[in-house]
């Protein structure tokens, strides 16, 4: 069975292309069941893959299958093949799973868009690049992954392309993932030089048997990270993000929040052997990093004001979690927080698609609250994502949230309390969004004016079609959890599972003071997840605090407009300089070599007097001339 | 009393050229500039014929045979021109022909 | 004897020359250039180039002269040409120094080129026993229809294309026409 | 090593190469006047049929042999040893391949606004001219086809371009004549300096690089002096200036065979003669190469970013392109020569799409102006998504044709160039900016009454973008037929320069072994 991995990339290609001829014609809604069913049979596929690689030993849950050899120049012999192994199993069961949810749930939230098919033509191109993304066998398969989420999510961003935001959001993205696949082109140049590979196998083994510098390593773990930040939105690459929450909510949960954005973590977990053998420096930047990025973005969520804003918020600072636990070693706790955060982020993004979808595309929070009534099922499972989360047990985020912070504590305590102080807004900014949506006063009636289309308006619920996928995620939201609990090593399943791919990497903190303690560590979260709620509970709902929103948290830390500034003011004037030098100097140059001739020729024409006279006298003054030359030389001779 | 030389044939025709080579430098009727032109043409017929006696080769007289076709065709064609140009001018001077002036 | 030939026909033909240049009229230029051109034929007889002689008489001489004076009178540009100005500016003087360098350059080549002169070729046959008073025309007819022949051809038909071209340059166009 | 060997084969197929679109344009000119009608079709015929013999000879090529293959050779002109010696080996293969399938694309899909028949019949020689330039073995031959060349690209720009065609026209002509200048007397001299150790005067390109000896000092001045003459040609900054007037003024057929094949003559040349003939000059000046070829892909981008034009843009972004292939083939690696090779058909099957494809929108809108057009995306969606795939091409998307030959570029030439492939990377980043911004500005936002009337792709153009289209996504998934033809003459020509010079290939990958 798993020599048909190749089948799982492909379905979602076939579904692409069948789209790209016939989108146009199969129409609204075939075009949706056909690609979700493609996408559901591929993760059929996967469920099948993932039984076969079960019933075998450990250490033999590893298996390459050679499509062809793609690029094969001399020594560099790069096949298209792809890797069935636990980890990239995973990745693919949680990308084509919760996939075909979002695919469902499109079918509903699409309706009527004129350009249907060709959103879920994107959708099917989207799935198979990310497939080809975690089950790549070498760096390049990988990349072409890679590259295909970036112009996936380009064209799902840009997707209603009459809007100038959407547009400019969509640019936005591809450009500062092109950052990112700098570092990861770079990466790959440097493994080739050193390994003579760019297969993930004999790059992980040439870094841990030592075979090449630690220098080299610590550069392709270095160069790596710089394209995980751009594509999993870190700082500080991380400002695309936000921005690409002009596309359609689907998308909005499958590439920003579920699955492409996750790609850097995926990334770094895969190289985790060449992370733990590169100089201490490179894991502890990645810590440094996904910490700050995990409050920097954790503190502007909690003055968002937009529904989708504040998910993206919370994406970038969860993405931050997990590279903070990458950075600390603990690539286990990495996987399983990107599972979970998978489950309950697609679950709030659906959810917070269908209160926008039920609010006529209104995306306000403070034009909303009190939609409990009114969307009972949205409401019902937003709260569970909510609870999720925020870190309340026994929901799925607490127990991958709690295992990070457990690897976290045992390597650096300061990073731990950013962490904490992270989960704690986490908690706040979660509970603010719930309490502003669902709860409260219902603050859409002085708006109805806005949606002059429907006179009476209300809020409604979604089809049928969209709530489905709103269940099974929020139910794996509950018990996602049980995929790696604490409290016995018999429960660690997914550390049994992934351990042959990861076990040269992980760090082993038994011994520590945080593994003896881990009861006390997991009495603590729960205590900051509560304050978080409660805090929040006391502001938002009681109105007993006053609401701390400073424009400075609003506006991002102005980081954005900086960069925007920047590169619209000395960026751009730097650029038209060349573009100058080039017309003035370089070209100018050209003319005026064009111009000396031209004055030359000015001068000299003058004696061109048009007098057939004058030209004979010049004529025989030369005769005179040449024949005094040759006269001349006889005489020397 | 001596022969005359080769040479002094040869210094005759210069002396000719140059004389006809000065009238088209000097002259302004072009029918006249003709006339100058065949004084040197005729000048380096005759160095060519003195030139195929004194080597005792007859191509220099081929030479000047092909020369003299080649003269009356270039009247012809020259006379032409005159007689064409004349016809849309009323006077004629070299230099009012001075159209390619730079 | 023949130094006297030589000195009479040179004074001829420089006389004839000199008054192409000077005559004011054009026809009195003309009937100077005849007096030149006889003058040269009478060398090309000393010279024992007697076909080239006959040649130089009518063809010159006779045809092209004529052809002058034709144009002359069918033109009315008989009118005298004014020596005394100049219109161009140092004309006359830069002519001098290019005549006056050109005949001393000449003279000194010449002069300086004489002794390398050397003989070569057949010979000419001036006076060849078996070919009566027809020697020199035919050996010349022998170099030209046999090593030059084809410039020979080509010269017959620059003839043509002259003539043919005078005519459509002298012609007056019909109306309509380009 | 390189020594020609000759397939036999009856008939002279690389000659018929040359004479078929020669003999088309005198058909055309000839008997085009009688039969108006006639004329495109005789135009298409003898195009089709010189790009179905290029296809025969993709065909036959036998891709084990990293020779000259398919040689015929006359004497021409024995005094100075000059031949008709033609012959292909990987490296030009494709380069003739593409412009045996480009000429029949463009006469077939564009039409000019007038006099169809000259138009045509320069299209022709231009053909037999290109060919020619690819198949010479021969220094003196190919000069002869490398300035052929200019006589019918002038005619084209000049006499079908837009309004600022001539002085684009004779900007371009005299720029590249100036460079040719350089090539004439380098070609000269190194026949002459190499007499005595090949034993006669000979411009065979195989017998000079293979028996003759020069110098350092004769080489590296040669070289350069070939290098000029090609750098004009590719054209590598500073001398590119020519470039964007004269794809901008040219016709869209003019602008397509520039982009696709005309600037290959330079980089071809770089490769065929400068590092075949000089490899220590080679070796000797790759600093300097590599420093112009990495200017030229950043100093491009960022001038592409900032045009008005879109045919500027997309001129610009030649400039940048071309870079990526003289450091690839100055690098001299496998990966990076082959890539090289390769990236020289990418960009012109992509470069060559992106200006048909801006052609049409100036049939449509008659204007190249960025600012003037808007939100085309609305009312030609399968238009725009066809710009959308060769954009994506030009991008270098993997998957694509054009990453797998800047990829390789990049990979091979890691080692030779380490901290300049670290900065031509950056490319890729500015590459997207300003063809995502132009994409942006042209087809994305509301649609305004100016472009609504844009009108969508018709079956012809359709058809033609399609054969484009075709050949970007192949040679993206399945590069292998490809580079295995070029790879073997592309080691052969770095084991040449090895054998000649202390370089030596970096041992890739030594350590992980």
């Amino acid at each position: 069975m798993t020599d048909l991995v190749w089948l799982v990339p492909l379905l979602p290609l076939v579904g692409g292309l069948i789209l790209v001829v016939f989108g146009a014609r199969i129409g609204e809604p075939r075009a949706g069941w056909l690609a979700t069913l493609l996408t559901a049979s591929s993760f059929v596929v996967t469920v099948l893959v993932y039984l076969d690689l079960l019933g075998m030993p450990a250490e033999e849950r590893s298996h390459v299958v050679s499509l062809f050899s793609w690029i094969p120049v001399g020594s560099l012999q790069i096949d298209f093949a792809l890797l069935a192994d636990p980890l990239s199993i995973t990745m693919a069961l949680f990308v084509t799973g919760i996939g075909s949810l979002i695919h469902l749930y499109a079918i509903g939230y699409m309706h009527g868009d004129p350009k249907f098919s060709k959103f879920f033509l994107y959708l099917n191109l989207f799935v198979f690049s990310m497939l080809a993304l975690v089950l790549g066998e070498n760096l390049l398969v990988t990349f072409l992954g890679w590259e295909g989420v970036g112009a996936c999510s380009y064209f799902l961003i840009s997707f209603w392309h009459n809007r100038d935001s959407a547009a400019v959001a969509g640019k936005k993205a591809f450009v500062t993932n092109r950052i990112g696949d700098w570092g990861v082109m770079t990466a790959m140049f440097v493994a080739f030089s050193a390994v003579g590979s760019v297969s993930y196998k004999a790059i992980n083994e040439a870094a841990h048997e030592g075979a090449i510098s630690q220098t080299a390593i610590s550069a392709i773990a270095i160069l790596l990270f710089v394209g995980a930040c751009g594509k999993s939105a870190q700082l500080p690459l991380y400002f695309w993000l936000p921005d690409a929450m002009e596309g359609p909510t689907p998308v909005s949960a499958l590439i920003h929040a579920a699955t492409m954005v996750t790609a850097g973590v995926f990334l770094m977990t895969r190289v985790g052997p060449v992370l733990a053998e590169s100089y201490g420096w490179v894991p502890d930047t990645i810590a440094i990093v996904g910490a700050a990025t995990a409050l920097f973005a954790a503190t502007i969520a909690v003055a968002q004001h937009d529904i989708k804003r504040v998910l993206a918020y919370s994406t970038v600072s969860q993405l931050g979690f997990m590279f903070l636990a990458i950075g600390s070693g603990a690539y286990v706790a990495a996987i399983f927080h990107m599972v979970t955060h998978a489950f309950f982020k697609a679950l709030l993004f659906l959810g917070s698609g269908s209160v926008i979808h039920g609010m006529h595309h209104e995306q306000d929070m403070r034009k909303m609250g009190a939609l409990r009534a009114a969307m009972p099922v949205t409401a019902f499972t937003f709260i569970i994502g909510w609870l999720a989360i925020a870190g309340v047990p026994p929901f799925a985020g607490f127990w991958s949230k709690d295992e990070i912070l457990l690897y976290v504590y045992a390597d650096n305590r300061l990073l731990y309390v950013v962490g904490m102080v992270t989960a704690l807004l986490t908690a706040y900014y979660m509970t603010r969004q719930v309490i502003l949506v669902f709860f409260g006063e219902a603050r859409w009636h002085d708006a109805a004016g806005e949606h002059g289309a429907h006179g009476d308006f209300r809020p409604h619920e979604s089809p049928k079609v969209m709530l489905i996928p709103l269940v099974v995620l929020s139910v794996l939201s509950v018990v996602g959890g049980g995929m790696q609990l604490p409290f016995s090593k018999d429960l660690h399943f997914l550390e049994h599972w992934l351990e042959p791919v990861v076990e040269e990497a992980e760090r082993s903190i038994k011994g520590t003071w945080a593994y003896d303690n881990k009861y006390v560590l997991l009495g603590a979260a729960i205590v900051v997840a509560l304050t978080g709620i409660a805090l929040s509970v006391a502001v938002y709902a009681k109105r007993r605090l006053p609401a701390i929103e400073p424009k400075v948290l609003e506006n991002a830390w102005f980081y954005d407009a900086t960069v925007a500034r920047l590169v619209g003011g000395p960026g751009a004037a730097s650029f038209r300089g060349v573009t100058l030098f080039d017309a003035r100097f370089v070209d100018g140059a050209v003319n005026g070599a064009g111009a000396v001739a031209r004055g030359l020729g000015g001068v000299v024409r003058r004696s061109q007097t048009g007098f057939v006279r004058a030209y004979a006298v010049f004529i025989a003054l030369g005769a005179v001339a040449l024949l005094a030359w040759f006269v001349w030389r006889g005489w020397l001779a | 009393m001596p022969e005359p030389t080769t040479l002094s044939y040869l210094v005759v025709a210069a002396l000719l050229f140059v004389i006809g080579a000065f009238g088209v430098m000097v002259r302004r009727n072009p029918l006249v500039m003709f006339m100058c032109i065949e004084l040197m043409l005729n000048a380096v017929n005759l160095s060519f014929v003195a030139l195929a006696r004194e080597l005792t080769d007859i191509d220099g007289q081929s030479i000047v045979f092909f020369v003299l076709v080649v003269a009356a065709a270039e009247v012809v064609v020259g006379l032409g021109l005159i007689v064409g140009i004349m016809r849309n001018r009323s006077s004629l001077t070299a230099d009012d022909l001075a159209e390619l002036k730079g | 004897m023949q130094l006297v030939v030589f000195v009479l026909a040179s004074a001829m033909m420089l006389v004839g020359a000199v008054g192409v240049i000077t005559r004011r009229n054009p026809v009195h230029a003309a009937l100077s250039l005849v007096l030149t051109l006889f003058g040269v034929a009478v060398h090309f007889v000393a010279l024992e180039a007697y076909f080239l002689a006959a040649v130089q008489i009518i063809v010159y001489a006779g045809a092209i002269v004529v052809l002058f004076l034709f144009v002359i009178m069918l033109l009315g540009v008989d009118k005298a040409e004014d020596l005394k100005t100049e219109p161009l500016v140092a004309q006359r003087w830069l002519a001098g120094v290019a005549a006056l360098g050109l005949l001393g350059l000449l003279v000194v080549a010449v002069a300086r080129g004489a002794d390398i002169l050397t003989t070569r070729s057949e010979g000419l046959d001036t006076a060849a026993p078996n070919a009566g008073g027809d020697a020199n025309i035919q050996q010349l007819a022998r170099s030209v229809f046999g090593d030059y022949v084809v410039a020979f051809e080509l010269t017959s038909v620059l003839l043509v294309v002259a003539v043919v071209g005078t005519v459509m340059l002298t012609r007056k166009r019909a109306a309509g026409e380009a | 090593m390189l020594a020609a060997s000759s397939s036999t084969i009856p008939f002279p197929v690389l000659t018929s190469l040359v004479v078929v679109p020669l003999v088309g344009a005198a058909l055309v000119i000839f008997f085009g006047r009688a039969r108006q009608e006639w004329t495109k079709l005789t135009a298409l015929l003898t195009s089709v049929t010189t790009g179905a013999v290029s296809l025969w000879v993709l065909q036959a090529f036998d891709s084990s042999e990293a020779g000259f293959q398919f040689v015929s050779q006359h004497e021409w002109i024995p005094a100075w040893g000059i031949s008709w010696h033609l012959g292909i080996d990987g490296i030009s293969l494709f380069l003739v391949v593409l412009t045996g399938v480009l000429f029949p694309l463009v006469i077939a899909g564009v039409d000019p606004h007038h006099d169809e028949r000259p138009y045509l019949a320069w299209l022709l020689v231009l053909e037999a001219g290109v060919m020619g330039s690819f198949i010479s073995l021969d220094l003196f031959l190919f000069f002869v086809f490398f300035e052929i060349v200019l006589v019918p690209m002038y005619f084209l720009i000049g006499g079908w371009g837009y309004d600022q065609r001539v002085y684009a026209a004779t900007k371009f002509f005299l720029f590249t004549m100036a460079g040719s200048a350089f090539l004439l007397v380098g070609i000269v001299a190194t026949a002459l300096l190499s007499r005595d150790s090949v034993g006669s005067v000979t411009f065979d390109v195989v017998a000079l690089a293979e028996t003759g000896a020069l110098s350092v000092t004769q080489g590296r001045w040669l070289f350069v002096a070939f290098a000029i003459a090609f750098a004009v040609k590719v054209p590598l900054f500073p001398v590119h200036t020519w470039l964007p007037d004269a794809h901008t003024q040219a016709p869209t057929a003019g602008s397509v065979i520039l982009a696709g094949v005309l600037l290959k003559m330079g980089t071809y040349g770089l490769l065929r003669f400068g590092v075949y003939l000089f490899p220590e000059a080679s070796v000797w000046a790759r600093p300097v190469l590599y420093t112009l070829a990495v200017i030229g892909i950043i100093y491009g981008a960022i001038a592409a970013t900032m045009q008005t034009d879109l045919k500027r843009l997309v001129a610009y972004s030649s400039v940048a392109h071309l870079g990526f292939i003289v450091l690839g083939t100055f690098a001299l690696t496998d990966q990076a020569v082959t890539g090289g090779v390769m990236q020289m058909v990418n960009h012109g099957v992509s470069t060559g799409a992106l200006f048909l494809l801006v052609g049409m929108i100036y049939e449509r809108r008659h204007t190249r102006q960025i600012a003037e057009l808007r939100g085309l995306q609305q009312v030609a969606p399968v238009f725009a998504g066809f710009f959308m795939v060769v954009m994506l091409s030009s991008i270098g998307l993997p998957g694509l044709n054009g990453f797998v030959g800047e990829f390789l570029i990049l990979i091979g030439s890691f080692d030779t160039a380490r901290w300049w492939v670290i900065v031509a990377t950056t490319g890729v980043i500015l590459a997207a900016l300003y063809l995502l911004w132009a994409y942006q500005r042209v087809f994305h936002g509301e649609v305004d009454d100016a472009n609504r009337g844009f009108a969508e792709l018709r079956p012809r153009e359709g058809a033609l973008l399609f054969v484009f289209v075709a050949i970007i996504v192949f040679t993206g998934v399945y590069p292998k037929p490809m580079l295995s033809r070029i790879e073997p003459s592309a080691k052969a020509l770095i084991e040449h320069v090895e054998s000649r010079t202390d370089y030596q290939r970096p041992a890739q990958g030594e350590a992980g072994k």
